[in-house]
C-alpha cells in the first residue's frame, strides 16, 4: 500500500503546502495577519530563541520565520540557518568586548552589593505565575497607554552606558585563573567540521547555537548529580552589544549596529591548579543572541563541565564533549527525527528478508522461537 | 573590488560557470587516472583554470618557484605558505622535487597535499603504465618533461597508504590526475609501483 | 534591528545552485580527496539546506556542487522518481539550477541522486551516482568515539566489526545485517554504503561510474571510484547473500507489472491481507519497470 | 582626513565620523536615501567596491577565561564609494552596517564621503545627525528607566538565592 500511496507525490506535496496555509488563515474573515514587528516585540523571548538557535542575529527575519513556520521554534531556527547558506560571508569582526554591553538587566547571586548595583530589569523571576485575565481582551488603547506610562513615571538616574564585570573584582583578588590574553584564534563551527577533540571555542560556539531545551536537559543532568559543578552565578547580564568595525576609509572603529545578548558567568568550586600555582575558583561561561537566560546559565554550567571532561576525561555525559556537542543542535536533531517519516520500505523489505531467513533457520535447527531482528 | 576593464578579458577562468566546468573535468581526471582531459579551450592557461576552480581563502597554496604572477595570486585570495604545509603545491615538473609535501596522518589522510605539476606535454613522450582504482586493467600515459625523480619521490611519499600525495599533471591545455592509489610503471624500465 | 529597520524585499533571488561559491569549492576539494582515498570519510563543513538533515542534504550539497548546464539530473527515492522526497529534491534542483535538464530515464541521466537504491540498469562512465547517507560510519556499532574510529579506519583495523558479525552468526546462524552492509573499498576502508539493500551492493564493485556518498548531518563525503574493488565483509563459510525473492515453491518472484524476475522487488500488502495472502510484488526501480514493460514482447517470451 | 575650512564656516561642528552610521541608521531610511540622492546628483559617485549584502562572523572574547569564540553571524551591508565634486575634489566614503540593505549602506557611504570632505550640500546631513541623536537619546533614556526602576536595595531585601542554587 505504502508504495501505491507515494505515487503522484508531486500533487500531494502541492496540496500539503495549501493545507498549511489554510490552517494559518483559519480565523477567516475575522482574522488579522500577524505583523513582524508585533512578533519581534510582543513575542520577544520567542524571537530571541530563534536568533540564537538560528545562529544569525536578524530579529526581523526571525519574526518572519516564526510567522511562516506557525510558531515552530525548530523549523523557524532552521529557516534562518538555511538563509545563511545563500549569503556570502563578507568579513569576520574584530574581537568584541562584552563589557561594553548597554545593559537592561544585571544580577549576581554571589554578592549583594556589586559595583554599579543589581538591577532586575525585565524578568519574570519574582512574578507570580497567575493568569492575567486583563490581557485576555486587551484593547489597543490600553496597550498603548501602558507603553507610554512607564517612561513618564520612571525616575531616570544618570547611569553609565556600561558596567564593570563582577568577575573582575574576584580576579583582582587572585581568586580566579588569569584571563587568556594570547589565544585570539577561534574555531568556526559553520565552516570546520567538529572532529574531536575540539578546542573550547568550538564548544562555546556550538552551545551558543544549541537548542535551548536540549542544552537545559544535559545541564540539568549535571545539576541533579550526574556531575559536580554546583555553580554560583557571579553575574547574569542582558543588554545591547555595540558591534565595532574598522571604517574602510579611516580604519577607525565605527559602530555598525547593536546585538541584544544574554551573558552569564558562573563560579564553581576550586581544584588543585594544574600548573601548581595556588588553587583558584573554576569558571563557566555562557552567552547567546537575544534574551534567553536559561540557555546562558545552562551553557555556563556545561562549559565548566566540559572543561573538566576535556582535562580529566568525562566522568558523566555532561562532561563528554562528543556527547554534549553532537546532540544539542536543534536543526540537526530535529531534521533527523523528522526523516523517519520518509518512506523506508526498501530497507524494511530487506529487514523482513533477514527476519524470515533467520526464522527459517531457527525452525530448521529446532531451536526456540524466532528472535526479533535488529532495526 | 571591481576590476578595471583592462583585466576583464582573462576573467573567464574566475567565473562560477567556468569553475564548475573545469572541476567536472578534474573530477573525471581523478576518477579515471591517466586519461587526458582538455581544460583550456579559450586561451586561458590550464594552470590558471585549475587553481581558479579549486583554490580560495579556504585552502592554502605554496608556489616555491614563483610560477604564478601576482595578479593570479591576488585573485586566488589564498594564503601563501611553505610547500611542507600547503594544501596545494604548484611546481615545475621538469625540475626535480626540492621539498617534502604534507602527507596527512592516519586519522586525516586528506591533509596529504595536492601537487600541481606543470610538464611540457601530455600525450607524447615517455610511456608509463598505470594501474589502480579508476583503471580497468591498465592505462598507458605518455608525458614529456616530467623529471623521473618525481615518480621516485612519489613512490616513497605514497608508500604508506592512506598517507600520501595526489598529483595533477598539466601542460598548457591538458590535465591528467594521479591519485595516491595509482601504481605507475615506466615502460621498459624498473617499476616505480607504489 | 533598530526602530527604523525595514526588511528589503528585493533580495529574494537565489544564485545558481543555491550554495555560495566558497561552499561549492570546499565540497569540490573534498570530492577529489575522497576519490583519491577510496572509502575514506572526508570531513567537510556541511551547510544548512532548506530541507531537514536526513532528507538528503548531504547528497544534495554534492549534487549542487557538481551540477552544471551540461547535466541531465535524475532524482530517485526508494527507486522511484515520484516518491515524495525525490519530487521535492528535484523541484528544488530545478528551481535553483534553471538551465539544467531533469529526466526520469536512468540512461539519459549524467547525474543521479538517489536514496536507498542503485538503479538496476548498470551505470556508464559518463554518469555519476550520488547516494544520500544518514550514517556514514560502519564502525559506529562497535565504537562510539569518532576519534578512536578514525584510527581504526586509518589502520584498516576491522577486527571488532568482524567479531560483531561472527556473534550474529552464532546467535542467528545468519548475518542479520539487512541493509547498509559494511563493504570494504579497495582492500582498505570499510564503508557504510548507505541504506541500499544487500541486493545493490555488488553494483558498487568495479562500477563504470563514479559513486559519491554524502552525509550532510554527519558532515562527511566519501567515494567509490570507478573500476574499484568493493567487497562486502564476509566469512569463508558464511557467504554474502542478497535479498531472497523466491516463493514457497522455490520460484523467483516476478514483478506483477512487468514480469521481471531480475530486479529488487517491493512487497505490496493488499487491503484484505488478514491471512497475509493478499500480497503482490513489484519492481522497486520505477524506470527499470517501465523499460521492461516497453519491451514487453521480450517479457512475454520469458514469462511463457 | 584634512578638512577644507572654506566650507566649514556656516556649518555646526559635525559629530565624530565614527558616529555617523549609527546616527543615520536611527533616521528614517527614506530621509537618508533622499539626501544621498541629492548629493549624487550634485557630484559624481563611483563605486570603489560594489555595495553588497552578506554576513559577518561575530567574534567575542569570553569574559570568564578570555578565549575568543564565535556566537554566530550578523547581517552585514557594506559599501565603499568615491565622490568627486565639480571643483575636482574627490573624497572616499564607506559604510558597514548591521543590516541587509546594500542600497542604504551605499547611501550612507555617499553621505560619509560628502560630510568628511565638506562637499557642497553636506550641510543637510547635520539635520539628520541631530534627529538621529534625538532618537538615540530617547532609546538610552528608555533603557536607563528599565534599570533605575528595578534597582535592588539590599538594605530592604535579603537574598537567599544561593541556597536554592546549591540544592541538588
Amino acid at each position: 500500500m505504502g508504495y501505491v500511496a507515494i505515487r503522484g507525490g508531486g500533487r500531494a506535496i502541492e496540496g500539503s503546502h495549501a493545507a498549511v496555509e489554510n490552517l494559518r488563515t483559519a480565523e477567516g474573515e475575522s482574522g488579522t495577519p500577524l505583523s513582524l514587528a508585533s512578533i519581534e516585540h510582543q513575542l520577544r523571548l520567542l524571537t530571541s530563541r530563534i536568533l540564537s538557535e538560528g545562529g544569525l542575529y536578524h530579529p526581523r527575519l526571525a519574526a518572519l520565520a516564526l510567522k511562516q513556520m506557525q510558531g515552530d521554534t525548530l523549523e523557524a531556527a532552521f529557516a534562518l540557518r538555511a538563509y545563511r547558506s545563500t549569503k556570502p560571508r563578507l568579513l569576520e569582526t574584530p574581537l568584541q568586548d562584552t563589557s561594553k554591553m548597554r545593559l537592561i538587566r544585571r544580577i549576581s547571586s554571589a554578592f549583594k552589593e556589586i559595583p554599579g548595583g543589581q538591577m532586575l530589569g525585565p524578568t519574570f523571576d519574582y512574578a507570580l505565575r497567575l493568569m492575567r485575565l486583563d490581557l485576555a481582551n486587551e484593547s489597543p488603547e490600553a496597550f498603548r497607554k501602558v507603553a507610554g506610562s512607564f517612561l513618564q513615571n520612571a525616575a531616570v538616574e544618570d547611569l553609565p552606558d556600561s558596567f564593570p564585570k563582577v568577575l573582575d573584582a574576584l580576579r583582582n583578588e587572585g581568586l580566579l585563573p588569569p584571563l587568556n590574553t594570547t589565544a585570539r584564534q577561534a574555531f568556526d563551527i559553520t565552516r570546520e567540521p567538529l572532529v574531536f577533540p575540539v578546542p573550547r571555542s568550538a564548544a562555546l560556539a556550538t552551545m551558543a547555537r544549541a537548542e535551548t531545551g536540549s542544552l537545559l536537559a544535559i545541564a540539568y543532568s549535571n545539576m541533579r548529580g550526574y556531575g559536580d559543578v554546583h555553580p554560583t552565578i557571579a553575574e547574569l547580564r542582558v543588554g545591547y552589544l555595540p558591534v565595532m568595525l574598522p571604517h574602510p576609509v579611516t580604519g577607525e572603529l565605527t559602530e555598525a549596529g547593536e546585538v541584544l545578548m544574554t551573558e552569564c558567568e558562573v563560579v564553581a568550586m576550586y581544584e588543585g591548579n594544574a600548573n601548581d600555582g595556588p588553587p583558584v575558583f573554576t569558571l563557566g561561561y555562557g552567552a547567546c543572541f537575544g534574551h534567553n537566560e536559561v540557555k546562558a546559565i545552562s551553557m555556563a554550567i556545561l562549559d565548566r563541565a566540559l572543561q573538566k571532561g576535556m582535562r580529566d576525561g568525562p566522568a558523566n555525559p555532561s562532561e563528554d564533549p562528543e556527547f554534549v556537542l553532537l546532540h544539542v543542535d536543534g536543526v540537526d536533531s530535529m531534521g533527523f527525527a523528522s526523516h523517519y517519516k520518509m518512506p523506508h520500505y526498501v530497507t524494511f523489505q530487506s529487514d523482513m528478508d533477514r527476519l524470515r531467513t533467520t526464522q527459517k533457520k531457527n525452525l530448521a535447527s529446532q531451536t526456540t522461537t524466532a528472535t526479533r531482528a535488529p532495526a | 573590488m571591481a576590476l578595471p576593464d583592462s583585466l576583464s578579458h582573462d576573467m573567464q577562468a574566475w567565473t562560477a560557470s567556468s569553475q564548475q566546468h573545469i572541476f567536472r573535468q578534474l573530477m573525471r581526471a581523478f576518477s579515471y587516472p591517466g586519461r587526458i582531459e582538455t581544460l583550456a579551450t579559450s586561451g586561458a592557461h590550464a594552470l590558471t583554470l585549475t587553481l581558479a576552480a579549486l583554490i580560495d581563502r579556504g585552502s592554502s597554496l605554496a608556489d616555491p618557484q614563483n610560477l604564478l604572477d601576482d595578479l593570479t595570486r591576488q585573485r586566488l585570495q589564498t594564503p601563501l605558505t611553505v610547500p611542507e604545509r600547503a594544501h596545494f603545491v604548484v611546481a615545475d615538473g621538469t625540475r626535480p622535487p626540492a621539498f617534502t609535501p604534507a602527507l596527512g596522518s592516519l586519522e586525516s589522510p586528506e591533509h596529504g597535499a595536492t601537487i600541481v605539476l606543470t610538464v611540457v606535454a601530455l600525450g607524447v613522450g615517455t610511456d608509463c603504465r598505470l594501474e589502480g582504482p579508476g583503471i580497468a586493467g591498465s592505462q598507458s600515459l605518455a608525458v614529456t618533461g616530467l623529471e623521473p625523480s618525481w615518480l621516485e619521490q612519489r613512490r616513497s611519499w605514497n608508500s604508506a597508504f592512506p598517507l600520501g600525495v595526489d598529483i595533477i599533471l598539466l601542460d598548457t591545455i591538458h590535465a591528467v590526475a594521479l591519485p595516491r592509489t595509482t601504481r605507475i610503471t615506466l615502460k621498459g624500465t624498473q617499476s616505480w609501483a607504489t | 534591528m533598530n526602530s527604523e529597520y525595514e526588511l528589503p524585499q528585493d533580495e529574494a533571488a537565489y544564485s545558481f545552485g543555491f550554495l555560495d561559491e566558497y561552499a561549492k569549492r570546499e565540497i569540490r576539494r573534498c570530492v577529489l580527496k575522497a576519490i583519491s582515498i577510496p572509502g575514506y570519510q572526508t570531513p567537510y563543513a556541511s551547510r544548512e539546506m532548506p530541507m531537514g538533515r536526513g532528507f538528503g542534504t548531504g547528497g544534495l550539497q554534492l549534487t549542487l556542487a557538481l551540477i552544471g548546464p551540461a547535466d541531465t539530473v535524475k532524482v530517485i527515492d526508494q527507486g522511484a522518481d515520484d516518491s515524495v522526497n525525490a519530487v521535492s529534491l528535484r523541484k528544488f534542483i530545478e528551481q535553483t539550477c534553471p538551465s539544467v535538464d531533469s529526466t526520469e530515464r536512468t540512461a539519459e541521466a549524467t547525474l543521479i541522486q538517489s536514496r536507498h537504491r542503485i538503479p538496476e540498469l548498470p551505470l556508464e562512465e559518463a554518469q555519476v551516482l550520488v547516494l544520500q547517507v544518514p550514517y556514514p560510519d560502519a564502525l559506529v556499532v562497535v565504537e562510539p568515539s569518532e576519534a578512536r574510529r578514525k584510527i581504526m579506519h586509518g589502520e584498516g583495523d576491522y577486527s571488532r566489526l568482524l567479531t560483531k558479525l561472527y556473534e550474529d552468526i552464532v546467535q542467528f546462524k545468519e548475518i542479520t545485517i539487512s541493509h547498509r552492509y559494511p563493504t570494504r573499498i579497495n582492500g582498505h576502508y570499510v564503508i557504510d554504503p548507505s541504506p541500499i539493500p544487500r541486493y545493490d551492493v555488488p553494483q558498487l564493485h568495479h562500477s563504470k561510474a563514479l559513486v559519491l556518498l554524502g552525509a550532510g548531518r554527519e558532515k562527511k563525503i566519501y567515494a567509490v571510484p570507478p573500476y574499484c574493488n568493493a567487497e562486502p565483509l564476509v566469512f569463508d563459510d558464511v557467504p554474502f547473500r542478497t535479498e531472497d525473492f523466491t516463493d514457497a515453491k522455490g520460484q523467483r518472484r516476478a514483478c506483477h507489472r512487468c514480469g521481471a524476475t531480475n530486479s529488487f522487488l517491493d512487497e505490496i500488502i493488499g487491503d484484505d491481507d488478514a491471512q497475509g495472502l493478499d500480497k503482490t510484488w513489484q519492481c522497486s526501480d520505477a524506470d527499470f519497470c517501465r523499460g521492461q514493460r516497453e519491451s514487453s514482447r521480450v517479457m512475454a517470451a520469458q514469462l511463457a | 582626513m584634512k578638512l577644507n575650512d572654506d566650507f566649514s564656516i556656516s556649518t555646526p561642528p559635525a559629530p565624530p565620523r565614527a558616529q555617523w552610521p549609527r546616527l543615520l541608521l536611527s533616521c528614517p531610511a527614506a530621509t537618508v536615501r533622499e539626501l544621498a540622492h541629492r548629493l549624487a546628483q550634485q557630484h559624481t559617485v563611483e563605486d570603489i567596491q560594489i555595495a553588497q549584502s552578506g554576513l559577518g562572523l561575530l567574534k567575542l572574547s569570553d569574559s570568564a577565561l578570555g578565549d575568543a569564540y564565535y556566537p554566530g553571524e550578523i547581517p552585514l551591508a557594506s559599501a565603499h564609494v568615491r565622490v568627486t565634486a565639480t571643483d575636482g575634489r574627490s573624497v572616499e566614503g564607506a559604510a558597514q552596517l548591521l543590516d541587509d540593505r546594500a542600497s542604504l549602506a551605499r547611501a550612507i557611504a555617499v553621505i560619509d564621503a560628502a560630510v568628511s570632505g565638506r562637499l557642497p550640500g553636506h550641510e543637510a546631513a547635520h539635520t539628520l545627525f541631530a534627529s538621529g541623536q534625538a532618537r538615540l537619546d530617547e532609546q538610552s533614556a528608555a533603557r536607563r528607566a528599565l534599570l533605575t526602576a528595578t534597582r535592588v536595595d539590599f538594605s530592604l531585601v535579603g537574598s537567599t538565592e544561593e541556597d536554592e542554587y546549591g540544592a541538588a
